[in-house]
């Protein structure tokens, strides 16, 4: 069979893996760094990886090139990658795919094909999905804020666009204020308790992701507004005020074990496995329905963590096989 | 006329000034803005900026600049409630603890400023990226939900309706008024911001003073983030970065010389409430995000252009 | 020689700063081939007369005159075009840059755009050698003292060939020697039919020199006449409107008491392996041609740069003060030369300057105690005579009473030594004698004075001993009557040693 | 002595003098050098040469540009954003009808321009640059953000691989820019800058037009900041509107390294170049001594710190003995 994209076949195991993150200091970040060691782990015992390079751009695209450009000059086997910008890689990830090593790019995905494979859930359609359970929550009608992340992010972005053709098919739905903030609670609280002051009357919440809700929700509750719908994101926090409050709530995940099934894929395509180009890993939904079973392993994650869903080999490969 | 001609020379009662101005045609424009609850709120969020500009204040009148305050905030949140004892019901220990360290970590600036000569601008610079390395260590996989009863209290008591952070405020203000105006270091400060060369010839002493000053600037960015880590009752990394250029802004805007000297808190207290305010105006504006930036940045510069004005040569 | 056509007037020009008036109607005609005196105390308006014919300011009313014909808006740059350069009082030098680029700086030899280094390395060298300037011509003239730094403000003005030069005091900080190079060079551009127009404070250099004079007083001109047949009392009296008693107090037969510095094998900065001894009562002066170790040694002792000895005994304690606070606890205190820079914090009002170094002292359980210091202040003025509100800031004032500010704070320490660092540089003859009259008052009450100073006279009448240093050695104490301007000067150049060689 | 020798010898004197206090610097940033060398050989090849060199050129550029304001008594905080402007204007432009020069001229026009503007409301209005920076860095970023709401454009990829491929060009565009920074340093207005910096009343009463030094310096640092963005553009082949943030605290960061004070006049171009270099190849060593994250958080912090105080160290050492 054809080999992945990338691969040339001239590499053995045992593999040298580099992680090359934009930035290690988020507390979604160091989670999902805790999955890719430990996958490493896995596949050391099985003689598959000798080794993992980290390095941590701080941010910066720019130097974010600079240790990609190392990785290569390292001669590493695989790199995966969260790219800092979504198309200022693409010109060095390509050199590395020229060399034939195996490129697995996941969550804030480059706009070069010229990797191995790329690993995300549908930014799209989380915004839909969210939107979605907002206009049902609501009955088709009210008045909605939407809380974005960060201007300039394709993330944010994705997100956002994902919600507008719901949002247009709703015309009961009228966007009374929108904003921008971090993924973060302190901003989000602060923008949302200014909202609150020029908006009276607010019939729901559309939060795009990180701890924007959980900021949203404090904000509320801080200023004694009545809760509304929200929809969010698996941060803990968030999870903890939906079963505190009573909120009416939706969250998705972006699950950390992105990436230690980037890892996974990258050593499974210098096996010599075929791996497809794109490979969409659907968005788990918490609701109602779920959030126990998330909360109940909440003490397992850091307080100001995501809490993500289980995972295991079984699931890479189903997901593999797509 | 001369009532108005001392205004202008007045940077602080000009910001004030500025201040009322904007609060006034804001809460007549915008619905709920001029709301008791929301401009409280606003002083509330002032707070935070106006405690970490009070050691930024004092270092900037020294002719210094400190980088690291942004980080000193987001270690303080972190740190608090990890070394909380169980055994505190008060919580005052865990608090004691961390401000100790806020002011451990600007004492090695101080140190490093004063005795390694490094100019304080690469010397925070580099404490704030040394205190991110240590935060990777701390923060990783550590419950950081605050418990803490003082911490809380400080973020949500409201004695007489006053939010707590707001008295906070209040006397941080007092005692750095005092320091600046009412105690002989505050002189030597100005001195040493003004012309470092003549006040040491003077028989002030650089070393003491600029250990003493970055120390105490650790020990206000402690105290925001204490304040910060209340109000949001959960510290995480990034919480602190937003405070670092906004501490110097509100310096600025209150008329002290960024080149040192010259200035007094007075002024960065109105400066803190006026970039609250604008950053609020801002966020009630339905634009897209360039729009909403480009306005942000136009009225500041409105501000300034009202304010801030440098004496002729 | 004055029937030619006046190369540069002022005509009737007003000046005032924030409303005060500081030349009401003044006038002035600089002739070519005269050097013209410009006389007034401190703060009487002659810098700003010069900035206003320079072009660094406009006046409020009246005329500035090139060549007879009154020019409109005058700049520096367009007084350079019509050869007028300024020899600035407050040095107009580039610290980082070299003193060849700060020569030509703002009058560059251009080629193709750029600076032609050929050119101004010509033209630089020719003028260093006119005033002596001997170092290498690519040094950054943040590592020549102040006196050399003068003599590059002084050849920056020569190099743009002017018509009309403008010295404002010049000789401040130069010792006799240097002093006596430039008047060469004014000599000689007089004769060459230049116009110059001479600020000093130093009488016996303007009589020796000028040949008009113009005097200001309260913003207007007290007297505008030729200088023949003046001689020096008539020119004090010219300038202080009348009658005064002699410069120098008289010299007490000294009593020393106490040593209260005595140090031997002292090196620091440019003072090498030195043995130097004072005692109580003494007023002990330290001479020699322009940076050879004077501020060094002050400084050394003071605490404030490096220094080491192999014995020392400062007022009563052994071994050297560690720092500046440790010297001023010990009773020392020092009044720099450069007092704008080093002395006094200039945006500040005279009453936080005066106040700086007694904070710690007046302060009552850590507080400043305020009523104490409005009388400590109210007291410090009154007995230096600084008028006018101490709540202005200590740039407003004249550089005289700068200089009283710089000196005054240091009384409330009640110091048992002051080292004083040319402490009459650019202050007026009547603040002069103040000042000598103040130091004598301090000899007197037992206290010990070491004043390095470049101005001779000063060393000859007030001191009563003189240590000259050359290139960081002693060159020669002189005690009592050997002490005159030759002994000074000859022993600064070397000229003693020759002889007792011969 | 001829005038050309004499010319040489002045301009050479002055040149070599102005190292002066940068030993210590250029003695750490070769120790780093080697070790890179020794580590990774590769880097001697053209390719890895030309990557390396890469990589540092827009970080060296900014520096530049805000040590060229800083050594004339300001600073900017607007150098990300207009590095983001930078390349988002070669993204949308070059695919237009004026193609790649039309898209060069309009960076180094807007470059120009807006440097220029806020140069003139620093030194007519009198305000403080860095607040004036900081509120012109919003305006800027919004602009940005308007023109390219997300990362994309388009950049030729010719231009991309002659300026970004396995040819140093960047390191020849370098030595050229520097070049250019000498040869601007022996005009008057280059010379200037220094002088307004150091001692504007001085500068002034010499003739030299303060004001004017100070609006150029604004220009030409924008210049460069934005030239730098139409490089990242090529390099990353697109642009995206929030790519620059970072460089404002490196471009500083790089400058004090080098040398060069806040009040104006102090420090050399090389200095602060040499400091940007730094700042590079130490991530680099970094990454290929195999520290983990968090060792390279904590040696930047003590390598920024010990490459200042190192040298300050030894030389008050040598000054007791
Ligand atoms: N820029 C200024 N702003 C305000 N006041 C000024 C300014 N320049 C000068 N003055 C005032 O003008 C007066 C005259 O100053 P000027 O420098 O001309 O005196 P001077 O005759 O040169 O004195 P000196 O002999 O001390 O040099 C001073 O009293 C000073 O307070
Ligand atoms: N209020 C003021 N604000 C700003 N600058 C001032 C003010 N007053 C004076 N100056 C400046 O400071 C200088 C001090 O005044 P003045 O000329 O009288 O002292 P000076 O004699 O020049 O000092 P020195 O002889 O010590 O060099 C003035 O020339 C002027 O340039
Ligand atoms: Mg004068
Ligand atoms: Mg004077």
């Amino acid at each position: 069979s054809a080999a992945a994209n990338c691969i040339k076949g001239d590499r053995k195991a045992p593999y040298t893996v580099g992680w090359a993150n934009i930035y290690s200091v988020p507390t979604w970040m160091k989670q999902t760094e805790g999955t890719i060691a430990a996958e490493v782990e896995e596949l050391k015992k099985a003689g598959l990886v000798k080794d993992l390079m980290i390095t941590d751009a701080q941010g910066n695209a720019q130097t974010q090139i600079q240790h990609i450009q190392s990785m290569i000059d390292a001669n590493v086997d695989a790199i995966v990658i969260i790219a800092g910008s979504s198309n200022a890689l693409d010109r060095v990830i390509s050199d590395a795919c020229d060399k034939g090593i195996a490129v697995v790019n996941f969550d804030s995905l480059v706009n070069t094909d010229k990797v191995t494979a790329k690993i995300n859930t549908d930014s799209a359609e989380w915004g839909a999905g969210a939107a979605k359970w907002l206009s049902e929550q609501l009955g088709g009608k009210g008045k909605i804020i939407v809380m974005n992340g960060p201007a300039g992010i394709s993330v944010s972005d994705d997100r956002r666009k994902g919600a507008q053709p719901v949002l247009d098919a709703n015309p009961g739905l009228e966007i009374i204020t929108e904003t921008n903030t971090e993924y973060n609670a302190a901003p989000a609280q602060e923008a949302m308790t200014s909202l609150l002051f020029a908006n009276p009357e607010i019939d729901g919440v559309l939060s795009l992701g990180g701890a924007i809700s959980a900021g949203s929700v404090m904000a509320f509750d801080r200023q004694g507004r009545e809760q509304v719908p929200i929809t969010g994101e698996n941060a803990r926090q968030f999870l903890e005020l939906w079963k505190e409050k009573g909120l009416k709530g939706w969250a998705t995940m972006q699950p950390n074990w992105l990436g230690a099934f980037s890892v996974y894929t990258a050593v499974q395509a210098l096996e010599g496995k075929d791996v497809p180009a794109f490979i969409r890993v659907p968005l788990p939904v918490i609701d109602d329905s779920t959030i126990d079973s998330y909360l109940a392993r909440a003490d397992k994650f850091p307080a100001d963590g995501y809490i993500y869903s289980d995972y295991d080999k079984a699931l890479f490969d189903k997901l593999l096989a797509q | 006329m001369k009532a108005v001609k001392s205004l202008f020379r007045n940077p602080p009662l000009l910001t004030l000034v500025l201040v009322a101005l904007v609060w006034l045609v804001a809460g007549l424009t915008l619905s709920g803005f001029g709301a008791y609850g929301h401009l409280r709120y606003l002083l509330e969020l002032a707070a935070v900026i106006g405690i970490a500009a009070a050691g930024q204040t004092l270092v900037i009148l020294m002719g210094g600049i400190d980088l690291s305050v942004g980080a000193v905030i987001t270690v303080t949140a972190i740190l608090v409630p990890l070394i909380s004892p169980a055994w505190d019901p008060t919580g005052l220990v865990g608090v004691a603890l961390a401000l100790t360290i806020a002011t451990g970590i600007g004492f090695l600036n101080g140190a490093g400023a004063a005795y390694l000569r490094v100019p304080p601008i690469i010397m925070t610079l580099a404490m704030a990226t040394f205190l991110q390395g240590l935060l990777v260590v701390v923060a990783g996989g550590s419950a950081v939900t605050v418990s803490n009863p003082a911490v809380l209290l400080l973020g949500q008591a409201r004695p007489l309706g006053v939010p707590a952070g707001i008295l906070l405020w209040l006397v941080v203000s007092a005692a750095v008024l005092l320091i600046i105006h009412r105690m002989p270091i505050g002189a030597r400060f100005l001195a040493l911001g003004a012309n470092p060369l003549a006040a040491r010839l003077s028989g002030v002493s650089v070393a003491r003073n600029t250990l003493i000053l970055y120390a105490l600037s650790g020990f206000f960015a402690g105290l925001a983030g204490i304040l910060v880590l209340g109000m949001n009752r959960q510290g995480y990394v990034g919480i602190g970065d937003p405070y670092l250029l906004t501490s110097i802004a509100a310096v600025v805007l209150g008329g002290t010389s960024i080149l040192g000297g010259r200035g007094t808190y007075a002024g960065t207290i109105p400066g803190a409430i006026l970039l609250v305010t604008t950053t609020a105006l801002i966020t009630v504006v339905n634009a897209s995000p360039g729009w909403r930036s480009i306005m942000f940045g136009t009225l500041i510069l409105s501000l300034l252009l009202v304010s801030g004005r440098e004496a002729r040569r | 020689m004055t029937d030619k056509k006046p190369l540069l007037e002022a005509r009737q020009v007003f000046k005032g700063f924030f409303g005060n008036p500081v030349l009401k109607g003044v006038d002035i005609a600089l002739h070519p081939g005269r050097v013209h005196a410009l006389l007034g105390e401190n703060g009487a308006g002659k810098s700003t007369l010069i900035n206003l014919l320079s072009g660094a300011l406009q006046p409020d009313s009246g005329a500035i005159a090139v060549d007879g014909r009154p020019v409109g808006r005058f700049s520096p740059a367009t007084a350079r075009a019509a050869g007028i350069a300024v020899v600035q009082q407050e040095l107009s030098l580039t610290a980082d840059l070299s003193i060849a680029e700060n020569i030509g700086l703002g009058a560059f030899p251009r080629r193709f755009g750029l600076i032609d280094y050929a050119a101004l390395h010509r033209g630089v060298r020719e003028v260093c050698a006119m005033v002596g300037l001997t170092e290498p011509l690519d040094m950054p003239v943040a590592d020549l003292a102040l006196g050399r730094r003068q003599m590059v403000e002084i050849a920056k003005a020569l190099f743009r060939k002017p018509r009309v030069l403008i010295l404002d005091e010049p000789t401040s900080s130069l010792s006799a020697h240097e002093a006596g190079i430039l008047a060469g060079v004014i000599e000689m551009l007089r004769d060459r039919g230049t116009a110059l127009l001479y600020i000093s404070h130093r009488l016996n250099e303007v009589q020796a020199l000028c040949a008009h004079v113009t005097v200001l007083k309260d913003g207007g001109v007290t007297a505008d006449q030729s200088l023949s047949g003046i001689d020096g009392e008539g020119l004090v009296r010219l300038m202080v409107g009348r009658e005064t008693g002699d410069l120098f107090p008289p010299r007490p037969a000294c009593t020393p008491g106490a040593p209260r510095v005595d140090v031997t094998g002292f090196s620091a900065g440019l003072v090498r392996d030195i043995a130097f001894s004072a005692r109580a009562g003494e007023i002990v002066g330290i001479g020699g041609l322009v940076g050879q170790g004077q501020e060094d040694l002050l400084l050394g002792l003071y605490g404030a740069i490096p220094a080491k000895a192999s014995s020392a005994e400062v007022s009563g304690k052994s071994g050297l003060p560690a720092d500046v606070g440790a010297a001023n606890a010990a009773g020392l205190v020092y009044v720099p030369a450069d007092r704008k820079h080093e002395g006094l914090v200039l945006p500040h009002s005279i009453a936080s300057n005066l106040i700086l170094p007694s904070l710690g002292r007046l302060a009552r359980n850590g507080f400043r105690d305020r009523p104490a210091e409005t009388g400590l202040i109210a007291d410090l003025a009154r007995r230096l005579t600084i008028k006018g509100d101490v709540a202005r800031p200590v740039q407003a004032l004249s550089g005289g009473n700068q200089q009283k500010v710089a000196l005054a704070k240091w009384l409330p320490l009640d110091p048992s030594v002051l080292l004083l660092n040319d402490p009459t540089r650019g202050v007026d003859i009547e603040t002069k004698r103040e000042i000598y009259l103040m130091l004598r008052a301090f000899a007197a009450e037992g206290r010990l004075i070491i004043l390095a100073s470049s101005d001779t006279p000063e060393l000859v009448h007030l001191c009563d001993r003189v240590v000259v240093l050359r290139e960081g050695h002693v060159a020669a104490t002189l005690v009592g009557d050997a002490i005159s301007e030759e002994a000074i000067v000859g022993a600064a150049m070397g000229v003693d040693r020759k002889g007792a060689a011969a | 002595m001829s005038a050309v020798s004499s010319s040489g010898w002045l301009y050479g004197a002055i040149q070599s003098r102005r190292n002066r206090g940068l030993g210590g610097l250029y003695l750490v940033v070769a120790a780093f050098l080697v070790l890179y060398v020794v580590l990774f050989p590769g880097i001697l090849s053209v390719g890895g040469f030309s990557k390396f060199t890469q990589n540092w050129f827009p970080l060296a550029l900014v520096t530049m540009a805000q040590a060229l304001l800083m050594l004339n008594g300001g600073i900017t905080l607007a150098i990300g954003p207009l590095v983001s402007l930078g390349a988002v204007i070669a993204a949308t432009t070059m695919g237009g009808v004026f193609g790649v020069p039309g898209g060069i001229l309009a960076v180094a026009l807007t470059g120009l321009g807006i440097g220029a503007v806020i140069g003139v409301i620093v030194a007519q209005l009198r305000l403080p640059a860095i607040i004036v920076t900081l509120a012109g860095s919003f305006i800027i970023t919004g602009v940005a953000l308007l023109l390219l709401p997300r990362p994309g454009g388009f950049i030729p990829g010719w231009l991309s691989t002659g300026l970004a491929g396995h040819t140093p060009v960047a390191f020849l565009l370098l030595v050229l820019i520097l070049l250019l920074w000498k040869v601007f340093l022996a005009t008057p207005l280059g010379l200037g800058i220094y002088a307004a910096g150091d001692n504007p009343i001085g500068a002034f009463r010499s003739g030299v037009p303060v004001e004017r030094v100070k609006i150029a310096a604004f220009a030409l640092s924008g210049l460069l900041t934005a030239l730098a963005g139409l490089f990242v553009a090529a390099q990353t082949g697109s642009g995206d509107p929030v790519i620059g943030a970072p460089f404002t605290l490196n471009s500083i960061a790089a400058a004090v390294l080098g040398g060069v004070g806040f009040l104006g006049g102090k420090g050399t171009m090389r200095g602060a170049v040499c400091g940007s270099l730094l700042l590079s190849v130490m991530i680099n060593v970094m990454f290929f001594l195999g520290f983990p994250p968090v060792a390279q958080y904590i040696a930047q912090g003590l390598i920024i710190v010990g490459a200042v105080a190192v040298p300050e160290l030894l030389k008050q050492w040598r000054a007791r003995r």
